[in-house]
């Protein structure tokens, strides 16, 4: 069916996190009913050391800061950041 | 004389790799019609808890940290019609003593620009995405955020 | 790194008939334990209730008015024992848009500092024995105080 | 008696009062248990134009705010100070 072809993400890690998986980019593809959670849990699964990033990291999508419960669509961009310390 | 931040003539970037003039800011915000402006200039120092910080490298997310800071200052303009509104922060090694980030806000009444100066840079601190990489006096560097945490950091990733 | 405004090494007088450079406050404030910095300028601005304002010639009670001024800052430093404070006021006549008051507080976190510029700005404004006299577009003159009084200037007196 | 020997006050107008009464300053000699109300009475009644000056001015004793009720010593510099308008 059309509504199951999978939805891919572009994913960026920053700062702390990148060190903590030794990469700063990552492509997900997944069903087109997944949310920022299911992308996190997938990030977490599948990038080596991915287990000591945290289960509800703050995120952005598209730029812009993000739920954990936020529906993600084919193309965005998915950024998990660290706690801030801008100022 | 209002006037919308937003619709800056010519775009300045929000971040640099260069030290940030606060009197270039304060030119930036300057009106006739504004009597009161208030800066606020944030610097690397040496906080007592850690030892002496000799630099801070910092990094951001710059497209989001460039749309965030656009964000902020549309809302801050919201609030404060008749204020208008600079900012910087600033990206890469900063050494003791220098700016990391320079807010300057100006308004026909003093309150006014106390209260959104303030206010942009309390969201700056919140919202901003920029992470920073403290090197100590003895070699060491650390990951530190604005809750306070500290993390030793890891090897250096290629890209971010 | 205890700090007593009022033990400063050379004694810099609070008035000034010069433009007043915020820089020169920055730095006279800036320390490396001190990692926020918040400077306000009082401009002479055009006001919409008095029309076009070209220029304003401030005067003061001079001894008394380093006097107080002296006495803001200690009260200051003993409300934020860990702040640097900096502080000049202009007098004679300072056309449109210049400054004529300018604050800079410097301390090791930025509420200390926003807290202080503001404390100080305001007791500026209600204790320093200082007045204007305001000329408009059309040569009118006027006596303006800080309660928002106008009255007509009269001649001019000889010594004051 | 000494006790009634006058005290000297010099007095300082400053601004709009100077313009009133034509003259920045003036010398009072006053009963040595004179307050700054009195000097103030004083100045209202002796100086031409005196009567445009507030009853209760603003004021300061050798430099520093003061109070109307503030009593005199002799030599004390007393100054009237019209609304301020510092800043």
């Amino acid at each position: 069916m059309t509504t199951e072809r999978p939805i891919e993400i572009q994913c960026r890690l920053f700062a702390r996190y990148a060190e903590v998986v030794g990469t700063d980019r990552a492509t997900l593809h997944l069903p087109p009913t997944a949310t920022v959670a299911d992308a996190v849990r997938e990030l977490r699964e599948r990038l080596p050391g991915g287990r000591a990033l945290p289960e509800r990291p703050l995120v952005a999508v598209n730029q812009a800061h993000a739920r954990s419960t936020q529906p993600l669509t084919d193309g965005d961009e998915l950024a998990l950041l660290p706690p801030l310390a801008g100022g | 004389m209002p006037c919308c931040h937003h619709l800056r003539e010519v775009e300045i970037p929000y971040l640099t790799r260069n030290p940030i003039d606060p009197a270039v800011l304060l030119a930036e915000v300057s009106g006739p019609g504004r009597g009161g402006t208030t800066l606020f200039v944030g610097s690397v120092r040496q906080s007592p808890e850690d030892g002496p910080v000799v630099e801070i490298d910092y990094t951001a997310y710059e497209p989001m940290a460039e749309a965030e800071f656009e964000r902020i200052l549309r809302e801050a303009s919201d609030r404060w019609p008749e204020a208008r509104i600079a900012a910087r922060h600033r990206l890469g090694v900063v050494p003791l003593g220098e700016a990391s980030v320079v807010v300057a806000a100006a308004a026909p009444h003093r309150g006014q620009s106390f209260d959104a100066c303030r206010w942009v840079i309390e969201e700056v601190k919140r919202r901003l995405p920029v992470w920073k990489r403290e090197r100590l006096a003895d070699g060491a560097e650390q990951w530190s955020d604005n809750a306070g945490a500290r993390h030793p950091t890891g090897p250096r990733s290629s890209g971010s």
